[in-house]
């Protein structure tokens, strides 16, 4: 770890804690620890359904718990979130019912595997490289242009920032100096491509300056240095001075998706190494440092969790699979094209193919077994 | 066409402040062909927005600012200049209703400016219509009047759902026409507004002979074709302004092919999978027991719109629709 | 079918240094679904590219690299996320033979993997492939056959127009056959390879009673309704694999469509201004007097692809293939 | 004038000269002020055709001639150029007919209006912003892969430096360090979109950071610091460098295009105070005070100009308008789709609507009068 990225964690050794970033109470420390310890327990549970078959590929975040609690928690709750799919279950902490994140997942939509953005302040969860950002400009614009103190964050990926759409986001954000922050999750990797090859800086937060945007560089393992990074960010943006890139240095523990292999690409024991920075286990002991949880809190805490998820994956594995007429609906909010109609009709018509099984596509001699694909 | 636009938007921006307009030079300017003239003056620059010059981006945050409950009306220069904003169109703008329970459908409008005939140079003549009807999600639509200019544009914003909405620059101001200041439907709601004024094809010239299908700024010169076939040969035409494209308004498209038994569909984009490949399949598929030929096409050639010195040889004029319309009668 | 055009790769690769393949995660991992696998090995990291995550910058340097006279192939991870490289594919790719007095085609390939059917999230499941058949100045093909897709990869390659190359991602790894080492063209010259290898259809089944037309995925799919069409109902289906989708072989079209009195179209993108739309409108217009019922169809509905759980819901079905079937072939 | 701002031409009085770049003898000084003459009376003699009707809007470049010459004038025969609209007579100076550059604006294709790249090394002209910039870069990565010691050379203004594709193309060329050449003609306008509202930056230079690409600003109505700068990066490119980013400052003095009326939008007097700066005259001044040329030696250039672009309007005007078969020509190098000859045929069984003229569309009831627009 290089020495311009800031942290508040340190590691209980030579490397020597912070202060806790002002604002945070023993009790926020605690709910935020709650909230990192619920993402990984969806993440791995998640990874767990996958490799059973009960859900599709999925995109594991392990390890990047602390870049979306940490900044989540400095977030007011009329602020909105513009989550990648590496951010899935974000919603969850905002009261989306993780039944219904793990239900996209298994390729459920309509209300099964969907929710309402404005319900819970949090887009749906994005697939295409980059195309949020703008759509969280628009927002904290909107926000501007009504008088109201109401911020956007979207996360993003290393990889993101070579897309056009992350640029012309970055420019009109810092043109229009909305309250927009730009928070880039800098794993490393973009599936195989190496941060090296992706982009010529050292750094990601660098290239804020393109835009006159103030850039920081912080510890992506350390909670409270993302919680600390984007509370400034928020405040500054809140009070006009525009937005801020964010770059969350850490670095991607496990495989890109379900489907990947990392081994193909990359020497593991690297990833191996990083792992003992991971931030659950870090703020875990930072707590325990602190004295403000014990052995007997982090337990139950833990268990609290599971049983949160377990109950999810019990809903989720309740819903039945959506009729055929989920296809046409809620495709258009007002008047429905008679061709849907016709096409249900013709749906009617015909036997239904048997229900869908994750990852077991039907056999047979003509639709396929192509293997399920890397990407997300 | 260009004054009727205008009046619509202060119209609507007039009664709901939600209502936004941005895109490149639409402010200060107001705009390359003047449809958004003097809208900064009246509603100030918080909602009439010069924008940098990306594409993607204006209509990637006109796509946000709807998250937070405005109603963005987005500007693309001209036609071909809309591609750079075509993934946020296609992968957000079109699905965002149907990925959000129906709560938060991209509520804007994507203003295009379209066509040749204006003697432009490179890409400033493109018909991209098509390729918006073939994504799920989107409602296309185009007048051809200055009356439904404003009529469609006030709906297009007022309606939830993301419209393009396709302006056909040629008869920007070659049509004119007095348009009320009263709207035909209320401006407060966007209840039934898509089935008020967005959904229906316009009979724009009664007849029994034959039906021509067609929008935009081909209408006018279906019209010219449908006097000179009434003219020369006794022909009585009958000439449907389809103005939504999708969805197309199959009812009164098959209604009209069946009651005259013969039909052609004309427009100036490229033939291939174009609005004319869909309108003459669902003419066969629903009613080709009543036809007496098969539909006629006539439409831009498969090439690149030419450089402006050829593009009279491109578009389709009055004497191709007239031929076209006598090979169908001829058959 | 990925071996073959990985096979095809090494086969043009080998034997023309001018040939390129960039694009995410192809070199080091040999892509996401393994067609570009070793290739890194056998020929280096100067013509086997991974690069940053922007199709902009792949299909526009592409482009540039052709201009220098190199053959690049570029590849699209999938099918939705071509959407960013969209503008460059129209408005540059297209139109450089035309802007170039038919000097500087942009000899590249644009290699898509497309289609629903291997349960993966939203926005890996579109069918694109209509969108660019409605730009004039590309070809469009898609094979369906390991065969197929080794040889009209090669000379899509060799070919110097640009050349979007739709891979049914469904059937990769389910259709097997051998391949074997033979070209049926020289892989040193591109003359006339147009000819040979892209601008046919094939006809995968031979039969009278009603002609089927298809390409890519559905293709199988159709084999398969026709095989029970025959079984039960003793109805020879013709099997017409379009392979390519621009221009369309419109001679092999309408030569079965007449021969068997009834046609079908199938295909899984959205139906609305879809090949579809096309192939019934050039039957109709052509050969409308020699049919016994109006051509039918069968698509994707106009919908977003649907979450994976509910695609087979929307892929066109063996049994709603021959529900299409019987309804033409009562009609 | 900020400070920043590289230059080599003084104003003749406060403001002093600098030394002639390396490498230029008097005889290129010369030769480039000749170039730069026969741009100016390329554009005016365009603006005067578009006003007679003779030609369709144009996209003068008046006033920016030494962005393009002084660049050009550093580049080797071999090296490519990838003009936009506003440079849309450079390939005049690399031996395109400069009738051919007319008969484009006047709306002629096929061997009309287009030349033969290869021919030149100069791509056609580009009219939507910024996207030939991936181009730039992919010839260059070609050159590269070829180990061939060639360069390449985009032009675009400052509003391009806001589209994606300008993001993309910086960014591979910098991480593949190809030679490419970023040329910004920052004239501070895009159409009536003052620089001020296109970017948050002071200027586009400083935004060459965030592709760790070098980045120099130079006066872009002084011709030899146009040129200084890009002999200097297409050495470092030459020597695998990689790209550098140019950003040439001046100022907008004319309309955006024939059709635009700036008096809609900026206050003309501020052009008016710019245009004393503009390079065609401050070369010559410099020249004189180098005694390198004297006025005869100017009036003779001048002369000269003006023979050349008055013949190209001959012969531009001797082009009959081009057949209804060049609508089918060229569209395919290999294989001639069937529809193209059924259109043909359809064509040919009408009568041919009557040339066109430039700017006088036909009138009729409907075929329309809208109005030139005034974007390019
Ligand atoms: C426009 C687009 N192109 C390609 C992809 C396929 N894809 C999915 S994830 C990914 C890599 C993203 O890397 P990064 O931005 O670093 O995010 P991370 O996955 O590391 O969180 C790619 C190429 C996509 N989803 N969207
Ligand atoms: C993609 C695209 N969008 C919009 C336009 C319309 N347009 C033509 S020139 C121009 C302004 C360009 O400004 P700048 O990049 O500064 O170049 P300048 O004209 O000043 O040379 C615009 C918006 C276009 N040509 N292409
Ligand atoms: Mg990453
Ligand atoms: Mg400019």
């Amino acid at each position: 770890m290089t020495a311009e990225v800031l942290y508040v964690i340190g590691d209980g050794a030579g490397v020597p804690d912070n202060d806790v970033p002002e604002g945070l109470s023993n009790k926020d420390l605690v709910a935020l620890y709650r909230r990192l310890v619920l993402l990984r327990t969806f993440d791995e549970r998640a990874v767990a359904l996958q490799r059973q078959g009960r859900i599709g590929t999925y995109a594991l975040y392990w390890g990047e718990e602390g870049t979306q609690a940490g900044p989540l928690y400095a977030c007011d709750d009329r602020d909105w979130l513009f989550p990648s799919y590496r951010q899935n279950a974000i919603g969850v902490l905002r009261g989306v019912a993780p039944s219904t994140v793990l239900a996209w997942w298994r390729g459920y939509g309509g209300r099964h595997g969907f929710w309402n953005p404005r319900e819970h302040r949090t887009a749906p969860i994005c697939v295409p490289i980059a195309t949020h950002l703008p759509h969280a400009v628009g927002l904290a614009w909107a926000a501007k242009i009504r008088r109201e103190p109401v911020a956007s964050i979207a996360w993003f990926g290393d990889g993101a920032t070579s897309e056009g759409d992350w640029h012309e986001a970055m420019n009109f954000a810092s043109v229009f100096k909305v309250a927009t922050v730009f928070f880039c999750v800098n794993n490393q990797w973009a599936i195989s491509t190496p941060f090296s090859k992706q982009t010529a800086t050292e750094t990601i937060s660098e290239k804020a300056a393109a835009y006159a945007m103030p850039g920081v560089r912080v510890d992506g393992f350390d909670p409270l240095a993302c919680y600390a990074a984007t509370s400034q960010a928020l405040e500054r943006g809140r009070n006009g001075g525009g937005p801020t890139l964010i770059e969350a240095f850490c670095y991607r523990l496990g495989a890109h998706g379900t489907a990947d292999d990392p081994k193909l690409y990359r020497d593991e024991s690297e990833a191996q190494r990083w792992r003992t920075l991971e931030p659950v286990n870090r703020m875990a002991s930072y707590l325990l440092r602190l004295g403000v949880l014990d052995d007997d809190d982090l337990q139950s805490i833990g268990a609290e969790a599971k049983k949160t998820i377990a109950q999810a994956v019990h809903e989720m594995e309740a819903i039945a699979q959506p009729g055929r007429e989920i296809l046409f609906d809620h495709v258009y909010a007002s008047g429905r094209p008679w061709s849907f109609d016709e096409g249900l009709a013709e749906l009617q018509g015909t036997d239904r193919p048997p229900a869908v099984k994750p990852l077991a596509p039907q056999p047979g001699p003509s639709t396929g077994d192509a293997e399920a694909p890397a990407g997300t | 066409m260009v004054e009727a636009l205008n009046l619509g938007l202060r119209q609507v921006m007039a009664k709901d402040d939600r209502v936004v307009v941005l895109g490149q030079d639409i402010a200060q300017t107001g705009g390359v062909f003047r449809v958004t003239a003097g809208l900064l003056d009246e509603f100030g620059g918080d909602r009439v927005i010069d924008t940098p010059l990306a594409e993607a981006g204006i209509v990637g945050s006109a796509i946000g600012m709807s998250l937070y409950g405005m109603l963005p009306v987005a500007e693309i220069q001209f036609d071909a200049f809309v591609y750079p904003g075509f993934e946020q169109i296609v992968v957000h703008a079109a699905r965002y209703a149907w990925r959000t329970r129906g709560e938060c459908p991209a509520s804007i409008v994507v203003r295009i400016p379209y066509g040749g005939g204006v003697r432009a140079p490179e890409l400033h003549s493109d018909c991209p219509e098509a390729l918006f009807t073939h994504v799920p999600g989107l409602k296309v639509v185009s007048p051809s009047t200055p009356g439904d200019a404003r009529n469609m544009l006030v709906a297009a914003i007022l309606d939830p759902d993301p419209v393009i909405f396709m302006e056909p620059k040629r008869i920007y101001r070659s049509i004119r026409g007095d348009v009320s200041d009263e709207l035909p439907f209320p401006i407060t709601s966007s209840d039934d507004i898509y089935n008020n004024a967005i959904a229906h094809a316009r009979t724009a010239r009664n007849g029994d002979d034959l039906a021509v299908f067609t929008y935009g700024a081909t209408v006018p010169l279906c019209m010219d074709a449908a006097a000179a076939l009434s003219a020369d040969e006794g022909v009585e035409a009958r000439v449907v302004d389809l103005r939504s494209l999708y969805p197309l308004d199959a009812d009164a498209i098959t209604a009209a092919a069946s009651a005259c038994g013969r039909a052609l569909v004309v427009h100036e984009a490229p033939r291939m999978a174009g609005i004319g490949a869909e309108v003459s399949s669902l003419i066969h598929e629903r009613v080709m027991a009543d036809l007496e030929a098969p539909v006629g096409r006539v439409t831009g050639f498969d090439v690149p719109s030419p450089q402006f010195a050829n593009e009279d040889d491109y578009l389709p004029s009055v004497d191709r629709i007239v031929a076209g319309a006598r090979a169908v009668l001829s058959w």
